[in-house]
């Protein structure tokens, strides 16, 4: 669990983009750097010896974090999901061999076999796309036929229906010239797996406790937490509320104890001050 | 066979087999014209002509430039230097592949720039799953494709295909023009995709069951 | 007799007689898509051939295509559906004059007066942003322009106005009979257009970022 943790919280803190630049280096996705790491090694995909290719993946993602380019936030999570696996995978090589004992076994199992199977079809795509290139540029050898009409042949088309006044005409220059509202960018969430979690909950659940008047630790907060997408909800609901001034945090020392209080001047906070952007679910 | 007469005799024109060359060489001047592939039928309508006849003739004429002649077996082998091709559902001529490097330096225009690795993944994907949305092809991909396909739309390689029900995302498919530049009459003429997926006949859907 | 030899023989390429159809079918592979006529020059320098085996060959050709072969006079007498003529000393296939009747009758099968909406935007882009390539013209419309642009043309509408310096592609301009058809003297009476479109180097900006 706690090597998910690293990758997840680098990500979410105020959703800031992780500045990762990874076209330059010739791969064209995590898969594509996944697939080169496992022939680097001349490993079977399915048999990967996951503790070499996952420190130096995560090793080359770090490198790419370095050169500081910003980087679409789809992109950038789609390499954490994977480097988040083949983490926990690797974790859970470390422990001692045994039999699958619980749920959280099984869910890794679960994992691995989608990440499998995932890397598998990017593979058969990416040698069929080698097919089609090789094809398009064996037919590109091939000249089509294709010459002005003849002017005689021309000539026997029908007069051209023309009503158009300057005026609609740079109208329609004016369609045609304006640059078009790009098609939104779409941000796959597909690799999110699980119940949808909303800050918005867990920011209720969270002033409740700490109405009470108590300060209270951030792992007492999370102690009840059933997944790392809960814990993720109440780290991002407590910034908000932060933010508010609703809550402070007091820590004494670096990497020590995190606690946190409801602040005196916040009767009147509720979760209607949360910001929009964690309103909308799925 | 389906042996129909054509619906107008009267508008005829001139007896094709009057003239020299007679239907052959009057099909073949058909194909001297079109600046984009033209279907049998199409060319069975101009030249007043039936679908199954002008489908002999082109068989004959593809054979013919390729250096089979049924008339004089040995006089004429050598190929021409053109070739009569049936692709995305319609026959034109083109220059025969051999000659590449020299009709090149005549003809400038048309040969596009080679497609990167993530443009033909891009397309790949699309020419398998299509109709697709770009999320779907990103989720494959690992990686964010918007930039990809505006180029590959602006090639006219892929096409909007119209919006997905459910989601409202715009769907991607490929177009004729890339039947075209593949050389194939249609989608179904890509290499099979299982063969690249060594027994993960049952993951394909099981992966595609819970996306999107 | 200008019998020069071709001046670079060390960048020869393929060697044609080991090619299928040898320097014949190499002439004809050229011939047939080119768009505008080649002189017999011409056509020795890209083949790396002498003017004069060029014009032997494609005095051949021709009659050949007339229906004369030297080698098999009686198996192949038919003449072909097309003709190789030289105008005004260049050389262009071009469907055969006998079948005129047939191939009008083709070419005006589903020819429309009337422009399509992508024509005509298409016409816009060009008229205000003239000289300007089919790439570019594709980017600002997001789609492949090439039959639309070819349509123009051959609709008098547009024509070709010399090779970008930089590129090699080629730059489209808008013609007098488009003017004509406008009411106006000049491109200059356009209308203005809202200053706030992006011009050509902004166009670079806007639609190029995604290009590979």
């Amino acid at each position: 669990m706690a090597a998910t943790l690293t990758p997840a919280a680098e990500l979410s803190p105020a959703g800031k983009k992780p500045g990762f630049e990874v076209r330059l280096a010739n791969f064209t996705g995590p898969f594509d750097l996944l697939l080169g790491l496992i022939s680097k090694h001349q490993l079977d995909i399915t048999e990967v010896a996951l503790a070499t290719v996952t420190d130096e993946f995560i090793k080359y993602i770090k490198g790419l974090q370095q050169l500081g380019e910003d980087w679409a936030l789809d992109e950038a999570s789609e390499f954490l999901v994977i480097a988040a696996t083949l983490l926990d995978l690797k974790a859970a090589r470390l422990l001692p061999a045994g039999e699958v004992e619980d749920d959280e076994d099984i869910a890794l199992l679960e994992a691995r076999d989608l990440l499998f199977a995932r890397l598998l079809q990017y593979k058969a795509f990416k040698q069929v796309a080698g097919l089609l290139g090789s094809t398009l540029e064996l037919e590109a050898r091939r000249y089509p036929r294709q010459v002005a009409l003849e002017e005689h042949f021309a000539a026997l088309l029908p007069e051209l229906v023309w009503k158009h006044t300057p005026e609609q005409f740079a109208a329609l220059a004016e369609t045609a010239l304006k640059p078009r509202e790009a098609a939104p960018a779409e941000v796959g969430l597909a690799h999110l797996h699980g119940s949808p979690v909303s800050v918005k909950e867990q920011a209720e659940i969270i002033g409740l406790r700490l109405r009470l008047g108590k300060a209270l630790t951030f792992r007492a907060l999370i102690a009840d937490a059933e997944s790392t997408l809960v814990v993720v909800a109440r780290f991002l609901a407590l910034l908000e509320m932060y933010r508010d001034k609703a809550v402070g945090f007091d820590q004494l020392q670096p990497l020590g104890e995190l606690s946190v209080h409801w602040t005196a001047d916040s009767a009147d906070w509720t979760t209607a001050n949360l910001s929009e952007e964690y309103e909308e679910q799925p | 066979m389906t042996d129909t007469a054509p619906d107008t005799a009267d508008t005829a024109g001139p007896d094709l087999d009057a003239l020299p060359g007679g239907p052959r060489a009057a099909l073949e001047a058909v194909l001297m014209v079109i600046d984009e592939p033209a279907t049998a039928t199409e060319l069975a309508a101009g030249l007043n002509l039936t679908v199954d006849a002008v489908e002999d003739l082109l068989d004959e004429l593809q054979r013919e430039y390729n250096g089979y002649t049924g008339n004089a077996p040995d006089a004429e082998t050598a190929p021409r230097g053109f070739e009569l091709r049936n692709i995305a559902g319609g026959w034109r001529i083109y220059s025969r592949a051999e000659f590449a490097d020299i009709v090149g330096k005549f003809v400038l225009e048309g040969q596009t720039a080679r497609l990167t690795q993530a443009a033909l993944e891009t397309l790949a994907v699309i020419a398998y799953r299509q109709p697709v949305s770009r999320a779907r092809v990103s989720a494959i991909r690992g990686v964010n494709v918007d930039s990809v396909v505006r180029t590959l739309t602006q090639r006219g390689l892929i096409e909007d295909s119209g919006h997905d029900p459910e989601s409202g995302a715009i769907l991607y498919r490929t177009t004729s023009y890339f039947l075209e530049r593949m050389g194939i009459g249609s989608v179904a003429e890509l290499p099979q995709l299982s063969p690249h997926l060594p027994g993960l006949e049952g993951i394909a859907e099981y992966y595609d069951a819970g996306r999107m």
